[in-house]
Formats: C-alpha cells, structure tokens, sequence
C-alpha cells in the first residue's frame, strides 16, 4: 500500500495532530467532562489509523510498528493493574487510595486519572495494533492471496 | 406527549429498518454501511437519553469498526454472494419473534400487581422510588443500614452519594459519575473490561498469525 | 400495554433481528453485521432502561456534575441512572473486542476458501 | 489471608498482560512456559490454601466499598472448590503445553491468552456481582475463542468461528437479562436481587423473564442440549491442552458455576428452574451419550461425552433444587449437591487427562481416529496406561472418582424418591461404559497399523501431566472420605444447599473508612450511606471549615493530604 494521494497527505498532516491531542483530552479529563479512557484511546488509535492510511505501510514499519504498538499496549494493561494492586495501600484491591481533591480540576478524584492513562494507552495502542494486523496492509498467505494483492493496488 | 419519546421510537424505527436493510441487502458494501448507519443511530439515542460519554464512545467506536469492515470488505471481492440466501423464510421467522416480542413486553408491562417488583417502565427507572435504607445494606448485615430512605436502585445511591456537597459523604470525587462508577465503584468492572480488550487484540494477532503451525521446526520428536 | 414500554419492544425487536441475521444468514459478513445489531440492541435495552423523563419542558439531564457542589443536590434529584450507562460503556467495549476477533477469523476464512460464503465452508453449514 | 481472594485473579491477569513481552524475549524457545506455570502453581497453592485455611465465607468489597454499590468478591466454600479445580487443571494443562505447544508459532501469545483465560475463570467463580460475572465470562469466553483457532487450520477457524457466534449470543442474551434484573430489582450484586426475590416473596414475572434469558445464556455457556451445537466443534479443535482446559474447567466455571449460583443463590433453588434444569440434564445426558456412542474421531467422542457428563451434574443439582421444595430431608438434597460437585471435580480430572491423552497420541501418530489407532498402549505405555484409568474413570469403574460421584448421585435420587432420573442416570452411565469400551478396544488392542508402529513415547512433560492426572483420579476418590469431605466439599454443598442465605454469611472484609473519626466505628463503617446525615465527624468538620467543603474525604491520613493539596489551589 503506498498511501493515499498529496491532497489526504496534506490533510492528514493538519488534522492528525489534532486529533491524537483531542484523544490525549479526552483520556485525560475523562473524570471532569464526558469521555474517558476507553473513548480517547479509540480516538488515538483512530487518529493514528488515519495517519497509517493516508501514508501507507512504509510509515507503519519505520515510525508506528506493530511492536511499538505491542509494548504500549501491555504495558498499558500492566499500568492499569498496578493501579489496581497499588490499591492494597488504601485496604484493599482496588481502594482509590489518592485524595480525591477538588472537584473538577484535572489532579482530582483519586486514582482515576491515572486509570484512564493506563486506559487511554492500553485501547489505543491495542486497537491501533488490531487495525495494523487487520486491515492496513496485510500481507496474505494461502488461497486468497493473488486476488487479495491485485485488489489491494486497485484501493 | 413527551416530544423525547417520539424522537425515540422515531430513531428506533429506523435502527429497526436500517438493520433489517443490512441484514437483507445483497451487496456486502451497503449491508455494512447500513449497520453502520444503525450504529450511529445508536450514538443518537445515546445522546438522546443524557448519555453523552456513550455517545462519543459509540461513535469512535463505530468509525473505527466501520473502516476496518468497509476496507475487510472493499478488498476481497466475493463473487460467489449469490449463495448468500436466507435459509429460512425470513418475514414468518421476523414476524414470529416479533410477536414474541411484544408479548413478553405486553405482559411484562400489564403486570401492576406486585408494585415491589415490577418491570420499571421507559422514563421511570426504579431509582426514582424510595425504600427503606435497610434494604440496601450489604446482605445479611441489616446493622449497616442507617436511617432513613434511599433510592431503590444503586444508581440512585450513586446520584445521591457519589457527589454531595455534605462531605460525610465519600464519593469518588469525580464529576463526571459514570467515571466515577466505571473507575471507581465497579473499577474492576473496567479492569476486566480492558482485559477483554487485550484479550481480543492478542487474539486478532494470534488469529492473523501466517504461520500457526510447524510440523518439522524446532522439535526433534518430530516426524 | 402501555406506550412507555414501546421502546423496550423496539429495542428488543432490534436484538430479534440481530439474532435472525446470525441463524438465517449464510454469510460470515451478515453473521458479523448480526453480531453488532445485538451488541446495539442489547446496550439499547440497557440505557432505555436506566432513562428518567426529565421536568416538562427540560432536557434529559446526563449524570456529569457541571455547575459545581451546589448543583449536586438536583442533579442527584434530575439526573439519568448512571449505573446502565457504566455497563453500557463496558459492553461496547466487550462488542468492540468481539468484533475485532470476529472479523480476524473471517479475514482468515476468506484466506483459505476464498469466499465470505459459509456454505462453501466444511464446517459451518449446519 | 482474604487479600488472597482478589490475588488469585491479578496474579494470572499480571501473567497474561506480561506474557506478549516475555514471549518476544523467549522465541520459540520451550522456556516460555517458565512464567506461565510458576504463576500457575502459585495461583493453585494460594487457592488450596484459601480452601483449607478459611472455614467461613469471605465477602470481599473491591475498593472498600462495603454498601453494596461496589463489586463484591465472594470467596465461600463453592467458590473455592471451583477457584481449585480451575488452578488445578491449568497447572496440569500447562505442563502439557512444554511439549505439545513446540509445534506451534508464537508461544508468548498462547501463554499470555491462556493465563487471561484462566484470569477469566478465576474472576467468574469468586465473583459476587451479576455484571462483573458477565464480563469476566467475556474474557474467559474470548481468550478460549482464540485459543481454539491458535493452530489457524480451517476447520479450527470454522470451529471458532461457531463458538464465537454462540458464544456472543449467549453474553447477549445474559446482558438481556442482567438489565431486566437491574431495572426490576435495582441491584446487580446477586446476593442482593436474591434478597429483594425473597422478599418478595418469589421471583415475579419480569424476572421470570430474565431468567429465561439466562438460562439460555448459561445454557449456550455450558452447552447444555438443545444449547450444545458449537461445543462438538470447538473441543475437538482446539489444541489438546486447550480442549482439556474447555471441557475440564471452562464450560464448568462460565456455565454450571454460574447456573448453580444462579438458580441456588438468586432464585433460592426455585422448583420450576429446577425442574428446568433437571430437563436440561438428562436432555444432555443421554443426547450426549448416544452422539458419543457413534463417533469414530477420538477427540469429537470425547467432546460429546463431556456434553454428556456435564449433564449428570446439572441434573443432580436440579434434582436438589426440586427435592428442597419438595421438602425431601436436607440430607438427601445434601448429598444431591455432593454429589453434583463430586462429579464436577472428577468430571474436570478426567476429562482433561483424556484429553491430554488424545493430544499425545495425536502428536505421536498425526491422527484422531480411533480405527486407525490400535495396539497404541504398546507403543505408548505411558500414555496408554492413563487413558485406560481415565476411561475407567469416566464409565464409573470402582474404585475411582466416577464411581463414587455418579454412585452419589444416583443415591440421592433414590433416597429423594425420583426412580426414573435414577434409572435414566444408570442407563446412561451404562452407555457410557459402552462408549469407552469402544475406544479402550480400539486403541488399546487390536492389530498395530502402520502409523501406529512408527509412534513412540510423548515427550517427558506431556507424560509427566497425564501421570499426575491419573494419580488425581485415585486421589481426589478421597473427597469420599468423611474427613477430607468435611473439609473441601461440604462447604460447596453447604453454599449451594444454604440458598439465598449463602449471600448472608460469613466475613465481610472492606476498608474502615474514617478510622480517625470519633463516633463510634460501627457508624463510620457506615458513612457511605449518610448522604443527608445531620452532621459529619469531626475529622470532616475541620476540613470543611478550611476548603468550603471543596473536597470528598478518604480515609483520614489521605483526607489530611487533600486538605493541604486544596489549600493551595483556589
């Protein structure tokens, strides 16, 4: 796949920015305003899925790998869960153990920024990992796999 | 008449239709574009009922869903969906379940006996009811309840407790409350929530895999 | 049979379809559009179910608090049931995954049979 | 020692999460089994542990929250007899994969999607909490979809593909009905609803609804017939340690566990769903026997056999449910339930030892049909020699495990005066015995063909897994034995027996919230719920001179924190 024309290329590069800081917001203030987490790392991994297709595999190999995006994604989860055993300080598995501090700023309501983050990393990095394998530019084995290519030059 | 609930069964409506559409149509393209469509309308009745952070999830969600099926589907042209027929007459089977349908509701609704454990109709959950503070305590220890009344449903103790300004009270703190229930409250809901997700995604990979197996590599048992 | 319970026959009417779409169809396409009409349909039934009417006249009021403590009180008083909403969010994230999977093993059916048609396949036809 | 009760799902959840990391680091490489089964053999000794050190049920309040707002993690005597079984087979089944799972790429995916299921199981069996139940269904039931596929052949993609759709019906129709129970009753913690249905004085008609909608969710789970179609299927598939751990655990832990709570502690042992379930029971018993009966595939034999088995405990546990209302002695629908479980223990022992044992021969011939198997035992005596037990096991020869449980079961039935379930019982484990002599004669005897020659030994791992499951065939014939059955299922029978009252015992561990405050602690156990109390402790009270009451409190030394934290914000 090489990408898709200058125009969605140009575009892409005004938008994309935009929109991974968008998905950072919404991970980030997700305990203040509508969102959270699992929404703000649909839209990074949204945001980065449209960087991989306007600019076709050779950005998806040397910039965003799949291994990258591995890692992100478990050490995510792993984030997560640390939060959740970190919760053993509180009493027990899972106490929200940080104050909870004033309502509405972002360093609020204990843990759960934190949560969101791991969140946030975990479903982007994850998802952004699935649209990789899945859809992006998958080299076919098997049965299908002639067809598949000649179609594939023809999107 | 609430103009809300006709907005609803309006968008319902045409959900109903938009996935009878993608479900009958023939061509793979518009079958999935259609259920796409649903998806957003699901997205609307979401913001619809006051569930923005559904809404913008279902949204996200459904674009990335859409773009991943509409290019599944763009790049493997399947000549032989002509086969791709019902096996079953579909307006008897539709018309069937959907008679069921509304008998179970029917019933369900028509039933006023038992006030205490009825099915709480649309725009009335159970929370807007008090009961008791004993009946919430935790099972078997009536001996925390405190006094007073409290909303019938824990949603309702949310809503109450979650957030007040009398802080005896301990809430998560957040203001958003369904972050505050999602992380906090049932926080491990959502940790088993992000463990399907990742199960999921190391199952894509594991799926995608080219190579599953390989009689001959790497074991010297091997024939 | 009241009108308040429309929308509950609605919605459960949508989860019929989704599941006559995954028993009827014969292609692995259709079956995964069945799959996410009940995915809707399901998370459908939920949030019509967690829905407090607000006051005539007034908007239904989602359970985030944006006028500060001092709107605490009311919101608690006005607010949705925040409790399905909650579910919801996590069961489109449970739909979201099942979808990647699903369409994972369908990428990789179509590999070695070269079709999306079940009733080429040895073991679905049933 | 309750802290144990989260443990044994974050420890294989950890695993799982790290495992995708650790496999990049190990390759191919056998030692990427290291991490998966030292966790394993943690989880099984932290779960023997909490079995044997802990006399009385444990509620555990996830993140403190003691009014039932939170999750509750119930750890009582069924729980824990599960939260076993489960660590015991995925130890066994583990050890299997050293070996078996060479021939296959990508080990750290495999290891990291087992441990999750296991994460999966272990989070639905202590779970207290209806939703929280579905979800780690959900992440048992998607790492298994998975897992059948991991060889990616066709007919397993096909296989898992049907498994999939099944499955994501069955968590369909159970998110049906955990909102129609929701907006009934208002509650998701199952020992609640089970509170507000007695309350009422039985289960009124929306929850009658909602319980048919679980029931064929937990029925599509446990591939109970008429639920049953993916299960032929997906079992075979699967890599063989994975088929054991589907069949042996998974279909018990997502579908009979949650059944049994379900129809025990929700709905009190209600008669109708009883008889509900006895109809599903014997259904799957005897449709399962007589597919078994004609299968000339090793592995699909065993698939429906375990459709079958499967069959007998939920038919016990039903005929317990109905014997109780019917107001047959407690010690009958005791030893119905004892029975239930016993087999449910065993069914797990020998079922995954068939399996291994199929997966071993099929490593060592390259084939799953019984014709072209015979004279195997001597090629393999290892082998040979535990898949003799286990099929002795599984037909209820004296003196191993399948006797006693199914000799329980069908003594309960007698004592509770049902004659024909008992009669359809021995008929069908007489069936049984038939089926297995069939695969003993095939596989043990006969003329050696010529693939068969060619066989040798499995690997040192995979023998070492089945020895240790054909010990446990003569050992856990133990549980029989007065003391030990005191001690590990009596309990399980106790919280099935207890009803609804099971939800009402024992320990309730949470955070003491406010420990600092004066009032006396029963009360500020209890702060949660003062939302509209006259006035708060004084520990509050200080903070809310000084910040407006800008601010929520934690416990007491955190609140302090807070209160600096804010002081300097506005």
């Amino acid at each position: 796949m090489q990408g898709m024309s200058p125009i969605v290329k140009n575009i892409t590069r005004l938008v994309a920015g935009f929109i991974v800081l968008f998905g950072a917001y919404i991970v980030l203030y997700g305990h203040v305003t509508p969102g959270g987490g699992f929404t703000g790392g649909v839209i990074l991994a949204g945001g980065l899925a449209l960087v991989v297709l306007a600019f076709g595999e050779a950005f998806a190999r040397n910039v965003l790998t799949h291994e990258v995006a591995k890692v992100a994604d478990s050490m995510g989860a792993l984030l997560f869960l640390l939060v959740a055993v970190l919760g053993f300080a509180g009493g027990v598995f899972f106490t929200n153990f940080l104050p909870a501090g004033t309502l509405g700023h972002l360093v609020s309501a204990g843990t759960i920024p934190i949560a969101n983050l791991g969140i946030g990393i975990k479903v982007g990095a994850g998802l952004f990992g699935a649209f990789l394998a899945l859809a992006a530019f998958r080299r076919t084995t098997g049965a299908g796999q002639e067809r598949a290519d000649v179609l594939q030059s023809h999107s | 008449m609430d103009p809300i609930l006709w907005i609803l069964l309006a968008l319902l409506g045409f959900m109903l239709i938009g996935s009878l559409i993608a479900i009958e149509t023939r061509d793979l393209l518009s079958s999935v574009i259609c259920v796409g469509a649903v998806g957003f309308g699901t997205s609307l009745v979401f913001l619809l009922l006051g569930a923005p952070d559904l809404a913008i999830t279902q949204v996200v969600v459904e674009i990335l869903v859409l773009v991943v099926l509409v290019r599944v589907v763009i790049t493997r042209r399947d000549e032989t969906h002509a086969t791709s027929r019902s096996t079953l007459p579909v307006g008897v089977v539709l018309l069937a379940l959907g008679v069921m349908a509304a008998v179970v509701f029917g019933v369900l609704a028509s039933r006023e006996a038992d006030e205490d454990l009825r099915l709480a109709p649309f725009g009335r959950p159970r929370m807007t009811r008090q009961v008791d503070a004993a009946a919430l305590a935790p099972a078997g220890r009536p001996d925390l309840a405190p006094a007073g009344t409290e909303p019938a449903s824990v949603g309702g103790a949310y809503l109450k407790h979650g957030l007040t300004a009398d802080e005896a009270s301990r809430g998560s703190g957040a203001a958003n409350y369904v972050m505050g229930v999602l992380l906090d409250y049932r926080a491990y809901d959502t940790l088993g929530e992000a463990t399907v997700i990742f199960v999921a995604v190391i199952g894509a990979y594991a799926v995608l895999r080219k190579v599953g197996r390989s009689r001959h590599a790497g074991n010297e048992s091997d024939r | 049979m009241t009108l308040a319970m429309l929308p509950f026959m609605l919605a459960f009417l949508l989860l019929v379809a989704g599941l006559y779409a995954i028993v009827a169809k014969r292609n692995l396409i259709k079956v995964i559009v069945g799959i996410l009409v009940l995915d809707y349909a399901a998370n459908l039934l939920l949030v019509l179910m967690g829905y407090r009417t607000p006051p005539v006249g007034k908007a239904p009021v989602a359970p985030i608090l944006t006028g500060g403590w001092a709107q605490a009180e009311e919101l608690a008083a006005s607010a949705v049931d925040p409790v399905p909403q909650a579910l919801i969010l996590t069961s489109i994230v449970i739909g979201l995954s099942v979808t990647a999977l699903v369409v994972a093993l369908a990428v990789r059916l179509y590999e070695k049979y070269g079709t999306f048609d079940t009733e080429l396949m040895r073991n679905l036809k049933g | 020692m309750a802290h144990l009760v989260p443990l044994l799902v974050a420890i294989p959840l950890a695993g799982g999460f790290l495992m995708p990391l650790v496999g990049r680091l190990t390759g191919r490489r056998r030692s990427a089994a290291a991490l998966p089964i030292l966790l394993a053999a943690g989880v099984l000794v932290l779960s023997v542990w909490l079995l044997l050190a802990a006399d009385e049920p444990l509620t555990y309040w996830v993140g403190g929250w003691d009014f039932p707002v939170g999750i509750s993690l119930v750890a009582d005597g069924l729980s824990r007899l599960m939260a076993v079984v489960v660590a015991t087979i995925s130890l066994v089944a583990l050890l299997f994969s050293i070996d078996y799972m060479a021939r296959f790429t990508s080990p750290g995916l495999y290891y990291g999607l087992f441990l999750l299921m296991v994460a999966g199981m272990n989070g639905v069996v202590l779970s207290g909490d209806l939703f929280n139940m579905f979800v780690f269904i959900e992440v048992a039931g998607i790492a298994s979809y998975a897992l059948v596929a991991f060889g990616t052949e066709s007919d397993e993609l096909e296989a898992s593909f049907k498994y999939l759709v099944l499955g994501t019906v069955a968590s369909a129709f159970l998110l049906v009905g955990i909102a129609l129970v929701y907006n009934v009753t208002g509650h998701l913690n199952w020992a609640k609803v089970g509170e507000a249905i007695q309350t009422a004085g039985g289960a009124p008609l929306p929850l009658q609804v909602a319980a048919a909608f679980f029931l064929m969710g937990f029925g599509l789970k446990a591939a109970m017939v008429p639920f049953h179609a993916w299960l032929p299927d997906a079992h075979p598939s699967a890599p063989a340690p994975i088929s054991a751990m589907l069949s042996g655990v998974l279909i018990k832990a997502s579908g009979v566990y949650a059944l049994a709570r379900f129809v025990f502690s929700v709905f009190d042992g209600d008669p109708a769903l009883g008889w509900i379930l006895v109809v599903l029971g014997v259904l799957s018993m005897v449709i399962g026997a007589l597919m078994a009966t004609g299968q000339d595939d090793f592995k699909r034999l065993l698939a429906y056999s375990s459709i079958s088995q499967v069959g007998y405990v939920v038919l016990a546990l039903g005929a317990a449910a109905v014997m109780r209302a019917r107001g047959v002695s407690p010690t009958v629908v005791g030893l119905a339930v004892f029975g239930g479980l016993f087999h449910l223990a065993n069914h797990a022992v020998f079922k995954a030892l068939l399996f291994l044992c199929s997966g071993s021969v099929e490593y060592a011939t390259g084939t799953r049909q019984l014709k072209d198997l015979g004279g195997i035992g001597t090629r393999m005596p290892v082998t040979g020699a535990c898949l003799r037990v286990a099929a002795l096991s599984i037909s209820g020869v004296p003196p191993l495990n399948g006797f006693w449980s199914k000799l329980f079961i069908i003594v309960a039935l007698v004592l509770g005066e049902m004659y024909v379930l008992a009669a359809v019982t021995a008929v069908v484990s007489f069936l049984t015995l038939m089926y297995y002599a069939k695969v003993q004669r095939y596989v043990l005897g006969g003329e050696p063909s010529e693939r068969v020659t060619r066989a040798r030994e499995a690997p040192l791992g995979m023998c070492a897994a089945s020895v240790l499951l054909a010990v446990l065939c003569f050992g856990s014939s133990l549980m029989a034995v007065p003391a030990v059955r005191r001690r590990v299922l009596a309990p399980a029978t106790e919280a099935v027996t207890a009803g609804v009252q099971a939800g009402r015992q024992g320990r309730t561990i949470t955070v003491e919230r406010d420990k600092a405050a004066p009032t006396d602690s029963r009360a500020a156990a209890v702060e949660p719920l003062r939302g509209g109390s006259p006035r708060p402790p004084r520990a509050a009270e200080s903070l809310a001179d000084g910040t407006a009451g800008a601010e929520t409190r934690r416990a007491e030394p955190l609140a302090r924190r807070a209160a600096l934290d804010v002081g300097e914000a506005p």
